[in-house]
């Protein structure tokens, strides 16, 4: 598989930026209101605003951890080393996907609304990030301008609103547009992990040159930590075995999209490279190849299938 | 036929600070641009493409303003300011336009 | 729903350009495609050129009823008065097509060819504005070209080509092709409605200040006045009620697409501000919210279920 | 370098427009000219974008021709004749071009 | 039908570049991973490598063939003949799946891995016809990056990725995803070939110009000679009748897409217009409407249904 | 505002050849580029358009390039050597630009 994205790195194969996008849009979109669908169905789960509030306080947390750890084993500066961090407490979506997709393969439910939970972990982390810096004196620029775009960023929102719609129309709405949400899935989100394959192969030649060992063991270490953390929290909450498969890798995963261009507003001296590397070329491969299943097993060890 | 002196300037600029970019353009004054889209590029800080992209943090713009030359040096501090900690060009062209009331 | 959109409005969240030509691409051509094989199974019906030709007669007198109503409730020019009358004797075909979804939704069957009375529909419109310009003596360029671009333009050509296709290759093709036609199609037209929204929600609070309240009058009532000349029409032609429901739909639709292009290039004088705001972010929404399920009513009501 | 004298024009035009501008320049003997696409823009009728758009009424393009300096009157005559009643700008800046027998 | 064709040219309908690539890279992984999954399933035949070798040798031979005979009928320069019998040898991938859609219309079974022979058969034509101008002592230039971006061209790597996917995972895997690579495939396929049509159709009334009658004569009989070719192939191979009927369609079909790439870079001197017009608007259409039925029929015949 | 003189060097280039003259700029000590799209255009060998292909033989791509003046001609061989053989065109203008340590 990997032999084979090499291969595919190599050539000129690339999806079609506007296509890429729109596929990410029905992913989101088909994720958010199955979650709002299931939540309509099962009935609103006493622990899911706490969830909220639990999934809220690790996006603050987990980038205090990150940076001390990247500071430890890495000579990054603090800059950059707070741009990792804020990258890890936030949320690769699309590693979400593919785990709701696996749960689903093997049969195991999950809490509908912890669609709700991704979306409420994406921007804290940014915050953390920006008040790691200006502790130090270094002014980043944060003006609410910045603040709407990344609450109201296009993922968010597109989660949330087809959550809502979930919510309200239902399982029955879930029934009237399945051929479209439910049939597809599989071959788009396969299409789609080809096409960031491709992007992330394609870079990463040049791009592990420019990160040190240190930084190597930090990407394919640092989502273990924070599955560790996610399985405590979520054992706390009492969710339901793929409930806390979900909240680990949420916690283990890094965003490589909202915050990125979040940073490149507020933090233009960190350099892209480092997080984007970090984020997209290994903690992104190391989740879907290696983590996911360990996170599952995990989960349903501990809870009990 | 009757041109106008006027000045052409293009600022290479990433996606994420376009809207910024000329939210402060709009507010020195200057109301008339063009964004065009940008494909890929590269500088001191690599080479990049968009193929295939999905983060509007990878990509960037590029915007083309036709200006009157006495406005130019306001306009290049709007620009300035915001382009300032950022990466990104910005260059100055002589040019004449059609129309002069437009400008 | 529109508090969400008004959220949604806020965000940077876009569907790229492509992929929303792509969506109305798809739909077109399903639409087109199913009344074909409508046509195809249930025969040609005795009605379907008394209906075009009923619909290029509607679509030519709505603009000069229009004219003279913003003329009354307006201060617009007579240019721009124009040019907003042909908007609303044109049709919008997402309007169309909702309602066409909301009549399967709710079992009520409508004649296929309603499809080819809508792209009849398009054009006539633009020539009535032209010629209440040129009754002033206002010179509007109408060449060649631009007839073939009207009376060619993709819209019109797609739909009317997948019908064609439908009424040939009839029911076999379409279950041939029904995966592709019929399961996905909720689904794409939800998105594009989302689309549409997002755009027309963008735009909103901009626009409405340019507008005067007798603009939005007319803007919201128009659709009413349009809706009644379509329902007597429907009546005469003695359609069944969906088909009536349709036709009241088209009368009392305005166009977004076809009409401001054409406009565009014959009266640039007009002010494009005016017709996109009155059509698109009043009486579009109008229509899919309010406007949709009265016709719906009125026409089951008269005709008789 | 053995370059040669020119005039680079940069046309902004409404999308529905772009066929006319093109066959009127065809028609006045210029044949070489490149169509860009363009993202947004602000001018004096307000500020659009392309994103989520499915009209063609609400997008422009960029005409760049290169052409020599002799007949730049005979296209901008070409040229205006289309623009004059549309929105769009028209501006011309000096440039060397190499093959000059291309032009 | 063609008629349509001419009225939809005539039209400003047009599919966005970003779909339609879209499109086609859906067709191909659908194709690759159905072949893949069919090799799967059926086991690998002893005929497989001598099919792939097979195919190797008609890519090489045909452009030497169709270099002779476009010399005969025509007077194109040697670059420009020699750029023409590459794009015969080659194949278009469109033609393969269009007749692997009538195979599976009709019930006729066919070997799976005609695919990865499609690949085969794409790039060693471009080094025939390549030889064809060194041994005039023209300087074609063929550099190293050259190579490699015929070999690893998308649409190659694509159609050989899927079906490697295909052949790990078997019908389970196309069991798993069938609800988007088999349900919609008609629908897009019928779709991309209407666009194809726009594109062929638009260009043809200028493009038929500039061609003499030897090159329409060329055009409509060189598949013919190819499928010939093909026919012996595969019955010396003793494939199924299916697969005598694509690797006629392979060997009757000339490339639009790989080979006009490659020949802009290396041999920059021959005009694309000679060669664009015959490869897709004279023999594409050919086969897709005259060729297909043609190559089944006589498949059948000879090998027995 | 402290501009720099620089020239503004643009290249409209089949898109096949576009890798080829990126990696002949940046062998020339040219590292500083950006790549636009291209929606259609018209030269001696005829008129094309974008929309619908799928083809990327058919489409082309405008590089653009600001350069120190005293690097002008370094540059303009590097890209002569690729566009030679090829059809496209290479412009050239005087231009300013901003932060000079840049380029
Ligand atoms: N000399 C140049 N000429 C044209 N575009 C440039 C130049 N330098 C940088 N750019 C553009 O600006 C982007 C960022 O440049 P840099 O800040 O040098 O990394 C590049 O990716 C190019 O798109
Ligand atoms: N000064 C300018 N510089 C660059 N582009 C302009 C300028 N003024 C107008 N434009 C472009 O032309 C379009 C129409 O302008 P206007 O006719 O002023 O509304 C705008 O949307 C811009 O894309
Ligand atoms: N005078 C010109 N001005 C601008 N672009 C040109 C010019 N001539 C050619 N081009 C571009 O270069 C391409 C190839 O031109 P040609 O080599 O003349 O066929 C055209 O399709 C245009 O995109
Ligand atoms: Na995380
Ligand atoms: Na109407
Ligand atoms: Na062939």
């Amino acid at each position: 598989m990997l032999g084979l994205l090499a291969a595919l790195a190599r050539s000129d194969l690339s999806i079609p930026e506007a296509v890429a996008k729109g596929m990410s849009i029905y992913l989101l979109f088909a994720i958010g209101f199955k979650g709002g669908a299931g939540v309509a169905a099962h009935g609103v789960d006493a622990t899911l605003v706490a969830s909220l509030v639990a999934g809220v306080v690790l996006s603050f947390a987990l980038p205090i951890i990150a940076f001390a750890y990247v500071r430890a084993v890495t000579r990054l500066s603090v800059v950059d080393a707070a741009a990792v961090a804020g990258h890890y407490g936030s949320i690769s979506i699309v590693t979400f996907v593919a785990a709701t997709s696996v749960l689903a393969d093997r049969g195991i439910s999950s809490e509908g609304y912890m669609v709700a939970v991704a979306a409420a972990m994406e921007a804290p982390a940014i915050l953390s990030a920006l008040w790691l810096i200006s502790r130090r004196g270094d002014g980043a620029k944060m003006d609410s301008d910045l603040w709407r775009e990344i609450l109201f960023n296009g993922s968010i929102v597109l989660l949330v609103g087809s959550f809502a719609i979930g919510v309200i129309t239902g399982e029955d709405g879930l029934a009237d547009i399945a051929p479209f949400i439910v049939s597809p899935f599989q071959g788009v989100l396969c299409l789609f992990l080809l096409d960031m394959g491709l992007i992330a192969g394609r870079g990463l030649k040049n791009s592990l040159g420019t990160l040190g060992a240190g930084s190597v063991l930090f990407g394919a270490t640092m989502p273990l930590i924070g599955a560790a953390l996610g399985l405590g929290t979520g054992l706390l909450l009492g969710l339901s075995a793929g409930g806390v498969a979900l909240l680990m890798a949420l916690a283990a995963s890094a965003s490589y999209i909202a915050v990125p261009a979040a940073m490149r507003v507020a933090l233009p001296e960190a350099n892209p490279s480092v997080y984007l590397t970090l984020s997209l070329w290994i903690t992104f491969p190391f989740n879907l190849t290696i983590g996911i299943p360990i996170y599952i097993a995990v989960a349903t060890a501990v809870v009990g299938g | 036929m009757q041109t106008h002196q006027a000045k052409r300037v293009e600022i290479m600029i990433e996606a994420p600070m376009e809207r910024r970019l000329t939210e402060a353009l709009v507010e020195a004054g200057v109301t008339g641009f063009t964004v065009l889209p940008v494909r890929g590029g590269s500088g001191r800080s690599g080479q990049w493409s968009r193929a295939g992209q999905i983060s509007p943090a990878g990509g960037m713009v590029a915007v083309v303003c036709l200006i009157k030359p006495e406005r130019l040096d306001a306009m290049l501090e709007a620009a300035f300011a915001v382009v300032e900690r950022h990466i990104g060009v910005v260059s100055i062209t002589d040019a004449e336009v059609l129309r002069a009331e437009r400008f």
